[in-house]
């Protein structure tokens, strides 16, 4: 049986990997990319925390955040193409509007 | 303390409300009808004080209290009453008002309305301070009456830097009352801890009984904010600012009754609550005062622009008000409320002479006239005798107050009397100094000769406030017997204390060092 | 034999991970996080937990994928955006923070291992009824998470019509 | 007894009519309005005398009170009147000789536009004066003290366009103030150790409470000595009389001549208890009176202004009356004080219809052989000048040998020489004076000459008045016959109380002692107008042969010992100095400074925290996670 820490380990590794994409690549597309990554390494944990703990809760709730990833991917796809039609490229550097 | 049914100093406070309605109800082009409105409030405002001068019974508690509760869950309660020290203040307040309504007539044209509504508010806020006996509602009306006086001078004020004064004025208060806010929310926690029952009412806290270390640093809270609304020596700089750019109905307000919340404040607040921490201070206080008086006195001998000269001989006049509340005896109190009673009418009317001078002439630069007695000669007379006053000149009120204030300084310390008295002679080297330079000598500028003299308006705004003048100085009793329970029975506070503990600078640290082991 | 089975899938995810970090095409690393959803998917069996595999697989790799893929084919994005240098975006600063973060993982990870969650392994009954995992979680779901659920549902209408917005061609303004 | 306030009430109501209904009025009905009220004021005093005088001479000290002026915890001051003999005489004086002034400025400000603000401010003045001679307690004759002072300020800048005329108004009043600074605290320390300052309770508790000499006594009487010299021009500060000389010459004639100059006298007069308490002050005082006769005589020998040798000689003529009172003689001294009233005030009107004469010239050296043209006004002055110099039959004779001889009788032999060389002097200036501007040849412009004509007469009638009353004013003190010393009898009563203490003896004189003493003043008195005689009308350039051997000598005396520029330069410019450091260094720089600074401090943080705003949402993710980590760090360990 495994143990639940191997489990976690898994999760934090996925996490770490999900920041290191958004923090260091300049493409949007994959800034999204990782953000599903790091959404899915806390659905990891909140699986295998149903498992052990025993009750469904954790289950349940991995569904709700499948919406919400849903719904993010969307809105920010749609900006991206936005961003797109404005800047011709999707690159983060480009929206620094709000810098002093 | 009987309950009054008939709420007579809620009217007082809020009558002006009315005016405010009636004006906020007139179009914008009409000024003239809507200062008649605000001149009439103001006035009504005045009647209907006069009762409460004449059914005032000379006795040392508050009178013509109401009580209502605000919120009851936190202990405040609108709570206003007038005993001997507030009552004069409030009718100089209510005094000095209409005369500020009719001296405004000429002078203020653009956005009547606005200036109008702020003054009455102004005015609806300082009485409010004066008669607050419940510490939150003191608060609030101390907040409010700072807004209408910084929009006064922001607005209307001489455009060259009146930005920079109005925000100076407004944050250096602003940062003072910071420290109050602190001091009365120690108070209402350690009233609530100690007896249990947690209220902002100030009675109560009369009967707290504060271990020193409280007092101690409760009193500099309190006294700082008072102190920087004096404004004492190192405070004062936000002062000449603020009476050279605001408009000459501004600085009558802010010079007449303005300043005198800071020194009511203290006689109230500090003198009354912190009896120990006051002995301890009193000479440090004391030396601050009579620093005050000379410092102010010097910067008037080098002042260029005429409302900064009378700015600062009202730091000076403070001093000495500050000096007498310090003195701690019954002299020096009375010199003390009395010396801010003359302050509000000399230093009011040296303003709207400055004022009507400057409605003429548009500068205030003192070597701008010369020679001014040769073509206004009534305008000169009136001058003269309100610098008279203000120099303090016997038979006329300053004298009354300087007098018994030297003498209370005196017979405390006998050093603090003799230097105060040197500030008289510096009183008179400045203002006689300056009548000089304005009035007398050959008329330099041609401009001078044209001028015309006081309008029947301008003679009747002046001539109640000599009327006043000469009265304190020649018949002062009718004033002095007012307020003399009240400040007995503050005095008799500090007579119980120095018999109880014989009290010197030594045994209150004793008991500094006492409390804390 | 479980653990074999864990193994090779963990180093599958982590491994498709990395790629999609650090692939330069955009589709490359698209393509490497479906093969990530489908590891996952298979570690949620590990962990006896069907009905949420089924689901990363449908949702994640089905929906979401698709429509990364479609934006890719839509912006038809001819050359990689050239990365700026290495250091520039303080990449070391990143490297450390997370060296850090795995260093607390460590921790909280072995801090669970040796807490009282060991001893709720209790057997895996309680994920079925008549042995279908399904309808347990319907039987939650519908019970004790009902509002939740209605709510989801709202947010999924709100995110339709902020895309339909954002979607349009801007009209030149009458 | 009752209407004594009247006394001070006709004044104020003539200044109350003249100042608000002036419009009414011409010219005449204005002088007349003036010069009544004061002549109403002077008729009570005589019927107060009267009934004064029926009064046993013990009980004649009556109090009448009016109300109480200021009350504050145990300190009660009741305002109100003290009626005694001392009174009396000063009230006389004052509007005496004030009535006669007013006739006589009648006609000289003829033709001048203040006309009508003139005599506003002459009433106010006489009110005012009276109030402070009559007052009951300090603190009422402290409000007459500074009214005097302000009327004077008023008056001496009363041609306000000139600016000397208004700078010596200020000077005037500033010096008053520093007396008066003096005087406040000496009201002080009465009123801490007396709880009161009404005259009466104070002079009766000082003996008991105190014995002779005690230190507090000595400073209370030190500083109202302060107050005095402020009032009446004695060394310290005296500097403000010669500059009051810019009024009008009736001003200088009324105030500063007769009545408030005399003020400080009069003061002493009334504290005559505490002063016989604190003999060390008694002798300082005596000592600066004597020093401040010799000294300002000797300044008046070389002025050529004919109102400035008079301001110092009425300067050296109070320096005898505060060396009366300094030797304890008050009554001597107040005698003194009436007899030059009457001859000063003399002087200065026929100084003024000598400048009308000549059309405002007062420089003697453009005068000469003015005894033709004008004979009223030669033979008034020339009255004058022998009372002032203590010629036999004259007033002056008789008040300055009592003087003298009360300082001789009390062993100060030092001020007795120097009090007779003060003499010498006096008689030679003025006799100079008077040889100079009415004898010898004429060095009038000779356009002016034709234009030299007798003064009308109510500027002629004052003058006689005047004359007749130097001439006799001396005769009321007799010095032979004890008996006969009408004014030192109904004096007595007022200052017996002060020579119990001070254990004055009436020590018998012998009549040779006195005698003696008396010629020996009256051969000065010759020798001095001899001296005149010979350098101004033998050899008129005698004096100009001995002003260049002692050039440095007669520049010194002539420039007034530089005293003003000393003032200027020690007190008033520093002060100024200072003041304008302060304003800069201390009151822009440090306060202003600070209070700004904390304003652009606080500024200059939010400049430095803009900067993190980059506009990257990375940086913001990176920041964002930093933070994270930070907070699990905390957390775990």
């Amino acid at each position: 049986m495994i143990p639940l820490n191997y489990y976690l380990i898994l999760s934090g590794i996925l996490f770490t990997i999900g920041i290191i994409g958004v923090l260091y690549r300049r493409n949007t597309l994959i800034i999204f990319m990782s953000i599903e990554l790091m959404l899915n390494s806390a659905n990891l944990t909140f699986v295998a925390f149903s498992r052990f703990l025993g009750n469904l809760d954790g289950q349940i709730f991995v569904f709700f955040v499948m919406v919400v990833a849903a719904a993010e991917v969307v809105v920010g796809l749609a900006i991206i193409v936005n961003l797109y039609r404005h800047h011709k490229s999707i690159s983060a550097d480009r929206a620094n509007l709000l810098k002093w | 303390m009987h309950e009054t049914n008939f709420p007579i100093l809620s009217i007082i406070i809020f009558f002006p409300i009315i005016g405010i309605l009636l004006i906020a109800f007139t179009e914008r082009k009409d000024g003239y009808l809507q200062k008649w409105i605000a001149f009439w409030t103001t006035l009504i405002d005045f009647i209907i004080s006069l009762p409460l001068f004449f059914a005032f019974k000379n006795v040392a508690d508050f009178q013509f209290v109401e009580k209502v509760n605000w919120i009851p869950s936190l202990g405040i309660s609108y709570h206003v009453g007038v005993d001997g020290i507030s009552l004069l203040l409030v009718l100089l307040t209510t005094f000095l008002c209409p005369i500020c309504i009719a001296a405004c007539w000429k002078d203020i044209q653009d956005k009547v309305k606005e200036f109008l509504i702020a003054f009455l508010f102004l005015e609806v806020s300082m009485i409010g301070v004066f008669c607050a006996l419940d510490l939150f509602l003191f608060y609030i009306f101390w907040e409010l009456m700072l807004v209408p006086m910084f929009l006064l001078i922001l607005v209307w004020g001489a455009p060259a830097r009146r930005v920079y004064a109005s925000v100076k004025f407004f944050l250096y208060t602003m940062a003072g009352s910071m420290m109050m806010l602190v001091g009365i929310l120690v108070l209402y926690f350690y009233h609530g801890k100690v007896t249990g029952d947690y209220t902002f009412d100030l009675l109560k806290m009369f009967q707290l009984k504060l271990p020193f270390r409280y007092e101690f640093w409760l009193f500099l809270a309190f006294g700082i904010a008072f102190a920087i609304k004096v404004p004492m020596f190192p405070f004062h700089t936000w002062l000449p600012d603020a009476h050279t750019e605001a408009p000459t109905i501004g600085s009558v307000i802010l010079a007449g009754v303005l300043l005198k919340m800071g020194t009511y404040g203290f006689v109230r607040f500090n003198l009354s609550l912190f009896p120990h921490a006051t002995m301890y201070f009193m000479e440090f206080m004391g030396i601050l005062a009579v620093i005050g008086i000379i410092y102010g006195a010097f910067m008037c001998l080098v002042q260029k622009d005429l409302k900064r000269l009378i700015a600062y001989s009202s730091v000076s006049h403070l001093g000495f008000v500050m000096l007498g509340v310090f003195a701690l005896n019954v002299q020096g109190l009375t010199g003390g409320m009395i010396q801010m009673i003359n302050h509000g009418l000399s230093t009011g009317a040296l303003f709207l002479l400055v004022g009507m001078i400057y409605e003429r002439r548009h500068t205030r630069l003192i070597a701008e006239f010369g020679g001014l007695a040769k073509c206004l000669p009534l305008y000169a007379t009136f001058f003269m005798i309100v610098t008279l006053s203000s120099i303090g000149l016997p038979g006329l009120n300053g004298f009354i107050g300087e007098f018994l204030i030297m003498l209370g300084a005196f017979k405390a310390k006998w050093w603090l009397g003799v230097l105060a008295a040197s500030g008289v002679i510096l009183a008179a080297w400045y203002m006689l100094w300056m009548y000089q330079r304005v009035m007398f000598g050959k008329v330099v500028h041609e401009v001078n000769l044209k001028l015309k003299d006081l309008v029947a308006r301008e003679v009747w705004i002046l001539v109640p406030l000599i009327i006043f003048i000469v009265w304190i100085g020649v018949h002062p009793n009718t004033f002095l017997s007012k307020m003399e329970p009240s400040i007995k029975n503050i005095v008799s506070k500090y007579e119980k204390i120095k018999i109880s503990e014989g009290n010197t600078k030594i045994n209150i640290l004793k008991n500094l060092k006492g409390e804390r082991s | 034999m479980e653990l074999f089975l864990f193994i090779v899938f963990a180093l599958i995810c982590i491994l498709s991970s990395l790629g999609v970090v650090f692939f330069k095409s955009p589709i490359r690393s698209a393509l490497s996080l479906i093969i990530s959803f489908f590891s996952m998917g298979a570690i949620y069996i590990i962990l006896n937990a069907e009905f949420v595999a089924l689901m990363q697989v449908l949702v994640y790799a089905g929906a979401i994928m698709v429509l990364f893929l479609f934006i890719i084919m839509l912006l038809d994005i001819k050359h990689p955006i050239k990365e700026t240098v290495l250091y520039k975006n303080n990449f070391f600063l990143i490297i450390s923070l997370c060296l850090i973060f795995i260093v607390i993982v460590f921790t909280v990870a072995n801090a669970a291992y040796n807490a009282k969650f060991m001893k709720g392994l209790k057997g895996i009954s309680w994920m079925f009824i008549n042995n279908s995992n399904t309808k347990a979680i319907g039987e939650v779901l519908f019970n004790k998470y009902l509002l939740p659920f209605e709510v989801t549902s709202l947010l999924l209408l709100v995110a339709a019509i902020g895309i339909i917005v954002l979607g349009k061609k801007k009209q030149i303004k009458d | 007894m009752k209407y004594v306030w009247l006394i001070v009430f006709f004044p104020f109501l003539g200044f109350l009519i003249n100042g608000f209904l002036s419009k009414f009025f011409n010219k005449k009905v204005v002088a007349f309005i003036a010069a009544s009220a004061i002549g109403l004021a002077f008729l009570c005093g005589l019927v107060t005398l009267v009934k004064l005088l029926a009064y046993p001479p013990e009980a004649r000290s009556i109090e009448i009170t009016f109300y109480s002026w200021i009350k504050a915890g145990g300190f009660n001051i009741e305002a109100g009147f003290l009626i005694d003999p001392l009174t009396m005489v000063m009230v006389l004086v004052v509007s005496g000789v004030s009535f006669l002034i007013h006739i006589y400025a009648g006609e000289y400000m003829e033709e001048d536009p203040g006309y009508v603000r003139f005599f506003v401010y002459l009433n106010l003045f006489v009110s005012m004066m009276l109030t402070l001679v009559m007052a009951n307690n300090f603190l009422l004759m402290f409000v007459g003290w500074e009214g005097v002072g302000l009327c004077s300020y008023l008056l001496i800048g009363f041609w306000f366009e000139k600016d000397s005329a208004s700078n010596a108004g200020k000077k005037a009043f500033i010096v008053n103030r520093i007396g008066d600074f003096g005087f406040l605290i000496a009201m002080f320390i009465i009123a801490t150790t007396f709880h009161t300052l009404n005259f009466k309770v104070v002079f009766e508790k000082a003996p008991q409470m105190f014995q002779v000499g005690s230190g507090l006594i000595t400073a209370a009487t030190l500083l109202l000595f302060v107050g005095a010299t402020g009032k009446s021009a004695q060394i310290p500060l005296y500097v403000w009389l010669p500059d009051a000389m810019e009024g009008p010459t009736p001003v200088s004639a009324l105030i500063h001549a007769a009545t408030m100059v005399t003020a400080g006298v009069y003061m002493m007069a009334r504290c005559s208890v505490l002063y016989a308490l604190a003999p060390f002050s008694l002798g300082v005082v005596a000592v600066i009176g004597c020093l401040t006769a010799v000294y300002a005589a000797s300044m008046a020998l070389v002025q050529v202004d004919m109102k400035r040798v008079l301001a110092y000689s009425t300067i050296s003529q109070i320096g005898y009356m505060v060396l009366g009172c300094g030797v304890g003689a008050f009554a001597a001294g107040i005698f003194h004080l009436m007899t030059h009233a009457f001859f000063k005030a003399l002087l200065f009107l026929c100084a003024g219809s000598v400048s009308h004469a000549l059309a405002g010239e007062l420089d003697i050296r453009k005068m000469g052989n003015l005894h033709k043209k004008m004979p009223i006004t030669h033979i008034t002055f020339l009255s004058a000048t022998l009372a002032i110099s203590g010629i036999i039959p004259f007033a002056g004779f008789f008040s300055k040998d009592e003087v003298l001889f009360e300082t001789f009788m009390s062993h100060h032999n030092v001020l007795y020489i120097l009090g007779l060389i003060g003499a010498l002097m006096t008689a030679f200036y003025m006799f100079r004076l008077y040889f100079i501007a009415f004898r010898g040849e004429s060095h009038v412009e000779p356009e002016l000459e034709k234009h030299i004509h007798e003064p009308s007469w109510r500027m002629a009638l004052p003058l006689c008045v005047l004359g007749v009353l130097s001439l006799i004013g001396g005769w009321i003190q007799l010095p032979f016959f004890h008996n006969l010393k009408i004014l030192g009898g109904f004096l007595s009563p007022v200052f017996h109380h002060a020579h119990e203490i001070s254990k004055m003896e009436e020590a018998s004189v012998s009549v040779w002692l006195e005698g003696a003493l008396m010629t020996l003043s009256l051969i000065v008195a010759g020798l001095g107008i001899l001296i005149a005689y010979k350098f101004y009308i033998k050899n008129p350039e005698l004096p100009k042969r001995l002003g260049e051997k002692f050039a440095g000598l007669y520049k010194l005396l002539f420039n007034k010992y530089y005293v003003d520029e000393i003032y200027q330069m020690v007190v008033v410019k520093p002060l100024y100095n200072l003041s304008e450091i302060l304003s800069i260094a201390v009151d822009q720089a440090v306060i202003d400074g600070s209070v700004n600074g904390t304003g652009r401090s606080l500024m200059g943080v939010g400049g430095v925290l803009r900067r993190t705003t980059t506009g990257y949402v990375q940086f913001y993710g990176l920041v964002m996670f930093l933070g994270a980590v930070i907070l699990l760090l905390w957390n775990l360990f």
